[in-house]
């Protein structure tokens, strides 16, 4: 691909996910190396319809986005979902534990049936059209953005991992959040942020999403081992990952 | 041990593509020659590391006779980041290689003298072509040479201008079959082992040479030994996923062996019971 | 062979000594654990320390590591020649090195890591706290004799200082006052060795040490690792801290320039799902089980055939890295002597 | 000229979220000027519902990725509140220090990469890279130094790892302190470039006043952006934040159907120039100076100003940053681990984003689960100022022709640096 041009949308989310771009500071100046932006609402002014890369940020929480997204997958060779709202739905999917109506009604009562406050259940991208990359995360972590932007320029697949944080975790050599009594989501999720949460003293909120074949029977049994029940792991899960079974 | 006159293990040598030819839709054909001059200097059976600066680097097996020394061959399928950079060089283009490394099939002592039963499925017949061109180079060092190779489909065939030539010639038997067959297709049509109960060998003087993937190894030793051949007399070369080619990743073992280092070619009596091999 | 003594205080302005010349990387305090760092000073080195929550094989084969830059298709080495001292290492993660040492060197040499390895001076330590999974006392590894330059041991309130290698040597060169120890003081270490091989048994081992290898062998259909690999995350928790643990992965990185970048190494583990799988998509130990198993048979048997010991000293660090619990080897080859 | 006007700016760029502008004007008449809001709304307040006091922060912030701080801040306020949690000098200095990082890192991005294209008549920063390299270098420094910041008190650049109710998950060590102080100090010289910059430009801001509430939070003895109570310049009295539903006055405009606010007029302004309208006396001064070499005094009531004020609030936030970093070094940290238990309740947070003044409210029962939750952000509140500012601002720059109208209107929503996708609780209107 001869510099491809870069469209950046973004659906119901924080738009974190952009400022992480925003924050590869004197690193953009590189990345327009490779890349031309042709639309960034959040950081140029232009609009463009022609672009080879869509990169979407954002969930999916209504019908009208819904087609804007098949709009975009159709105008795109590639499109890649950015950050959790994208790839998994992310905390918008928080949503979906409770009923439609009763979620309007909680935030904006009376005014409720108002059609623009329409909304469905949170989708990820994928759940509606084909996503060709991911950068998983909330926020996504930039270097990986990096990398998975050269890759595309180099004709790469990018390799992302696929197993758990935990891994990533005992390279920064923490001491594991289980054995000060917390529910860590790592030994379940995705590794690539290197283990930023339990690196400073959380937990692992799943943000990047499972591992391909997450162990979840083994997680019930562990629960008894620490005093947990499937209840608090799934209090847990639910933050990032409603309804999400496996990638 | 002063780390200026150690040679890096890992550093591949600059090489030179001089062919570059599609084979099929997935397998292209590379004629390499090594910038330095220096022969590849392998053995029958033995692999090179292919690298591509920036996108990575992989096990590839050395496809043609040691005899040619001025270049070597390979034949890759393209299956993944490397290999699908690899299809779109050009004569020309260079790249990194390191080796060869790993064991290779005993041409020049338990072979010899032996009638010779190859057993090749689909990039099987990649690794083995070494052996087999060296074996019809030197053919009066062996004694019958049988030929057999599978596909899964006509279209997949390799090498097939060499194919037609072993097919004419009359010191060796050469059978092909391939799973599916099309119009064009005139041959035998099922997988491998349907080839082999018509072959007539002398067990005691024959060794058997196998290749192919790994599903097709179990069912081909069952007609081996419905032939009465010992584990002895039998040759296997075997892939494994691979980082580093110098037994040191860890990601090729075969229980205990590495297949880097033991391998790719085993004698069958020494990994018959390595239960991972097969 | 020189003896000499000192009191934690001089033990302490020696290593401020050394600071002031070399890199230092010794024992601190992690949040309540405890971690190899570069030292600043002496007073954060922790010499009582039970066990670091990685072993020191991080400074000789590094989590992330670049093997080779690239520009164009051209390679170059890229070696790490920076000397550096290893303050405090525990015998038994002296003797996990002397077992990587002879896999990064015999065969194929590894100039990566047997650069680092030769650039490091070991100052060695006898443990004076156990962990509370240390079972280096049925490995063999409670105590070594050799593969340090110095060793340290505490006995009563002062340490016995033996300097065995011309890099140790070198080491002390120039600390003045030096005292000669006693030969009954240098003596007295072995009551600290024999205590300490006793003490440093978290967990009982029923089979012998060369009972391992043959215990395998017909062990491999054994219910074990169906029964512990059915809770196995595939977190690979237990190889990363494992102080004889060395498998890695490769991968090429490029700079923004798109020609020029970095070949680099990084830690993997084969109990990782994707780890024997190839480009066919067989993946040759598809199952929780079978990686399991595997990672057994290699301390017990395949390692250890090749460096000619069993290939696990002891340090218990898999056994509480592991969240459900299962990592313990001789939790493992108990059974199957059991049975 | 400018006899006929047809406006309609679909998605105004350079600002965070999505806002449309729509002005239509009949041979002089004025038919119609709007601020519409059409962003997907994302109802936080229900899905907090359930949700341990624990991840309450963790949830919110990811309201907005711009002020994620600050959201964090504020739940935990609120759940602190609400539980009784009582925290430390310690911690109280650090989170204010956590704060002024998101003040950084926020006013300069705004202003270098939303605002500065605008002064110097370019579409978005990207031609500066080319024409004002040093202006571009100076603003990524900038940038950095808040982001930084944020990553050593916060574990992370955008959505907060370490700030928790009762304490911090992992605290900054002082050498690290040291360092972040050596870096601000370094960070003025930029801000001085930065400062002679938009001084050089000042001109093109519009001159353009209307007379508005201003509403923030006010504190006995600091330019407060975390503590205090709810003061405004309508008023001489402040009010506690516990009762803010009466001083933000949620109502459904009969020209939209949007929820705006107001209090003692029509509608109010938050922000940066709302503040130093409110605590102007209280700046320290190199900000005070700042102040003065803009000509800005208290009682400024140019929308356009607000960009002023944000350069100021940097040097503020640099020296004051300064001084709790001395005072918590001063002190030496001290091991503390967070401690908290849940308990039934209900409590308030109050702080102040980049943006405006930020409130959230949450109701707990007895397990810690939130059983209610209500926030209200500083865009939300803007809305009704900028619907407000327009149509005064329409009528008396329609003369300028559609194209520089645009712009000027483009230019105050920026001005306001709103950051819409922050409005959980903004309703939008009718699309044309
Ligand atoms: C001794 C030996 C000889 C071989 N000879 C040939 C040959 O002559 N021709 C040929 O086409 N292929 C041969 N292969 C297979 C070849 O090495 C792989 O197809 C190649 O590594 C894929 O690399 P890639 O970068 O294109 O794929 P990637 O993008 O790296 O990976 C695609 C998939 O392959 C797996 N994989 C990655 N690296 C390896 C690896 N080194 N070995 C196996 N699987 C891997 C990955 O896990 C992934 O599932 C041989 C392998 C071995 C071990
Ligand atoms: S803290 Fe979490 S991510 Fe880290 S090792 Fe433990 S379970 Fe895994
Ligand atoms: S297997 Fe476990 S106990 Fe043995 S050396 Fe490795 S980490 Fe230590
Ligand atoms: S640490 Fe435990 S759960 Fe993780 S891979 Fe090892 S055995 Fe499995």
């Amino acid at each position: 691909m001869s510099k491809p041009r870069v469209a950046i949308f973004d659906f119901a989310c924080c738009e974190g996910c952009q400022l992480q771009i925003v924050n590869m500071e004197e690193e953009i100046i590189d990345l327009l190396s490779v890349v031309t932006p042709v639309e960034w609402r959040e950081a140029i002014s232009d609009q463009s319809t022609e672009y080879d890369i869509a990169i979407i940020e954002g969930s999916i929480t209504r019908p009208e986005d819904e087609e804007r997204l098949k709009t975009i997958r159709d105008r795109a060779k590639v499109l890649i979902a950015l950050g959790a709202c994208a790839t998994i739905g992310g905390v918008n999917k928080l949503k979906n534990n409770f009923g439609m109506d009763d979620v309007k009604s909680s935030v904006y009562g009376e005014a409720r049936d108002m059609p623009h406050l329409s909304t469905y259940p949170t989708k990820a991208a994928d759940e509606i059209v084909k996503v060709d990359y991911k950068v998983h995360g909330c926020p996504i972590d930039n270097r990986e953005f990096a990398y998975i932007v050269k890759c595309i320029a180099t004709g790469k697949e990018p390799v992302i991992p696929y197993y758990p944080v935990c891994v990533e975790c005992k390279e920064k050599e923490n001491v594991c959040r289980f054995e000060y009594g917390e529910i860590c989501l790592g030994p379940i999720t995705r590794a690539g942020c290197d283990a930023r949460c339990p690196s400073n003293g959380a937990w692992c909120f799943g943000c990047r999403g499972f591992v391909d074949d997450p162990n979840m029977n083994a997680g019930r049994e562990i629960l008894e081992k620490y005093g947990k029940t499937v209840e608090d792991l799934m209090h847990r899960i639910v933050l990032f990952n409603t309804g999400r079974k496996e990638e | 041990m002063d780390a200026r006159t150690m040679k890096d293990i890992y550093l591949p040598e600059p090489a030179t593509l001089l062919e570059v030819k599609p084979f099929t839709e997935m397998e292209t054909y590379y004629r390499i020659k090594l910038d330095s001059g220096r022969p590849l200097g392998h053995k029958p059976g033995q692999f090179a590391e292919i690298s591509l600066a920036g996108i990575g680097e992989a096990p590839i097996s050395i496809s043609s006779s040691p005899v040619k020394t001025d270049h070597f061959e390979m034949v890759i399928r393209n299956v993944g980041n490397l290999t699908r950079a690899l299809r779109t060089l050009k004569d020309g283009d260079r790249v990194g290689i390191r080796g060869p490394f790993g064991t290779s099939f005993p041409v020049n002592d338990v072979m010899k003298g032996k009638d010779l039963l190859y057993i090749c499925g689909g990039m099987g017949l990649v690794p083995m072509r070494s052996v087999i061109q060296y074996t019809l180079d030197h053919r009066d060092d062996y004694g019958e040479i049988t030929i057999c190779y599978g596909t899964k489909s006509p279209s997949e065939r390799l090498f097939t201008d060499e194919l037609e030539n072993w097919g004419k010639r009359k010191d060796i038997a050469f059978l092909e079959t391939v799973d599916r067959g099309d119009d064009s297709w005139k041959g035998n049509v099922g997988v491998i082992t349907k080839l082999m109960p018509g072959i007539s060998i002398d067990p005691h003087k024959t060794v058997a040479l196998v290749c192919g993937p790994p599903i097709m190894y179990k069912f081909v030793l069952l007609e081996l030994r419905k032939m009465e051949m010992s584990n002895e007399n039998i040759y296997m070369s075997l892939e494994r996923h691979m980082k580093c080619g110098v037994g040191k990743c860890g990601h090729c073992q075969i229980n205990g062996l590495y297949a880097c280092q033991d391998g790719p070619v085993f004698k069958y009596s020494e990994i018959a019971d390595v239960k991972e091999a097969i | 062979m020189s003896y000499y003594k000192m009191s934690e205080e001089d033990l302490r302005q020696w290593v401020d000594h050394l600071l002031s010349k070399v890199t230092v990387y010794g024992v601190q305090a992690k949040g309540d654990r405890f971690a190899f760092n570069a030292l600043n000073d002496s007073s954060s080195l922790r010499l009582d320390y039970d066990v670091t929550i990685l072993p020191p094989k991080k400074y000789f084969l590094p989590p992330k590591e670049t093997l080779l830059s690239y520009k164009g298709q051209k390679y170059d080495s890229v070696v790490d020649e920076k000397p550096f001292v290893l303050f405090g290492v525990h015998p038994y993660d002296l003797a996990a090195i002397r077992q990587m040492d002879k896999i990064f060197s015999s065969d194929n040499n590894d100039i990566h890591y047997m650069t680092r390895r030769n650039n490091a001076t070991i100052v060695a330590l006898d443990v004076q706290t156990p962990s509370a999974h240390n079972f280096s006392g049925n490995m063999n590894t409670a105590v070594i004799e050799g593969e340090y330059d110095i060793l340290l041991t505490k006995v009563d309130s002062s340490y016995v200082v033996d300097v065995r290698t011309g890099k140790g040597k070198e080491l002390i060169k120039g600390m003045s006052g030096l005292v000669t120890a006693e030969m009954a003081l240098v003596d007295s270490r072995h009551k600290v060795w024999e205590e300490n091989k006793s003490r440093l048994r978290a967990y009982p081992l029923k089979p012998s040490l060369s009972e391992i290898p043959g215990l395998l062998d017909k062990s491999r259909e054994h219910p074990v690792w169906a029964e512990k690999a059915e809770l196995c995350f595939s977190c690979g928790s237990c190889v990363m801290v494992c102080p004889t643990c060395y498998c890695f992965d490769v991968q090429d990185e490029a700079e923004w320039d798109l020609s020029s970048g970095k070949r680099i190494r990084s830690w993997d583990g084969c109990m990782l799902e994707r780890f024997a799988l190839v480009a066919g998509g067989h993946n040759f130990r598809k199952t929780k089980e079978e990686r399991y198993r595997h990672r057994y048979y290699r301390k017990g048997k395949y390692v250890a055939e090749k460096v000619g010991e069993i290939s696990c000293v002891g340090c218990g660090r898999c056994v509480s890295a592991c969240v459900p619990g299962i990592a313990n080897p001789c939790e493992v080859y108990n059974r199957l002597k059991e049975d | 000229m400018g006899k006929s006007i047809d406006i309609n700016v679909h998605h105004v760029t350079r600002v965070e979220g999505h806002g449309n502008i729509l002005v239509k004007a009949q041979d002089g008449k004025i038919e119609k000027v709007e601020w519409q809001v059409p962003e997907a709304p994302r109802f936080f307040e229900a899905m907090v519902r359930g949700r341990n006091y624990l991840d309450i922060q963790t949830i919110v912030s990811r309201i907005c990725g711009i002020c994620s701080v600050t959201h964090s801040l504020a739940a935990i306020k609120g759940v602190e509140d609400a539980l009784e949690i009582e925290v430390s000098p310690q911690t109280d200095k650090l989170r204010i220090l956590a704060h002024y990082s998101e003040q950084v890192e926020s006013h300069s991005l705004h202003l270098g990469y939303l605002v500065a294209p605008d002064l110097l008549g370019v579409n978005s920063v990207v031609p500066l890279v080319a024409s004002h390299p040093d202006v571009v270098k100076t603003v990524i420094s900038l940038h950095k130094l808040g982001n930084q910041w944020m990553e050593l008190l916060t574990g992370r650049m955008t959505h907060p790892v370490t700030i928790v109710p009762g304490g911090f998950t992992k605290l900054p060590t002082e050498a690290e302190l040291r360092g972040l102080q050596k870096k601000i100090k370094e960070g003025i010289p930029a801000l001085n470039t930065l400062k002679d910059v938009i001084l050089s430009l000042a001109s093109r801001l519009p001159a353009f006043d209307r007379p508005t509430e201003y509403v923030a939070v006010k504190d006995k003895s600091v330019y407060s952006f975390y503590h205090g109570d709810i003061a405004s310049t309508d008023i001489e009295k402040t009010e506690d934040v516990h009762n803010f539903e009466s001083c933000v006055n949620e109502y459904v405009s009969p020209q939209s159907t949007a929820k705006w606010t107001k209090w003692h007029r029509d509608s109010y302004a938050v922000g940066a120039l709302a503040r130093f309208n409110v605590n102007a006396d209280l700046l320290l001064p190199m900000a005070k100076d700042v102040a003065k070499e803009f000509g800005l005094k208290k009682g400024c009531c140019n929308p356009y100003m607000n960009n002023v004020a944000q350069l100021l609030e940097l040097y503020q936030v640099a020296e004051h940053g300064l001084q709790l970093i001395d005072e918590v070094l001063t002190a030496s940290i001290k091991p503390e681990k967070p401690v908290s238990r849940p308990k039934a309740g209900e409590g308030v947070g109050c702080v102040e984003a980049p943006r405006g003044i930020l409130f959230h409210r949450y109701a707990f029962d007895a397990r810690g689960n939130c059983t209610r939750a209500n926030i209200c952000i500083p865009t939300g509140q803007n809305h009704a100022n900028i619907q407000k500012d327009f149509e005064v601002l329409v009528p008396q720059f329609m003369d300028r022709g559609q194209d520089e109208l645009k712009l000027i209107m483009e230019m105050l929503v920026r001005s306001y640096d709103p950051c819409i996708s922050c409005s959980t609780h903004f309703l939008n209107i009718d699309f044309v």
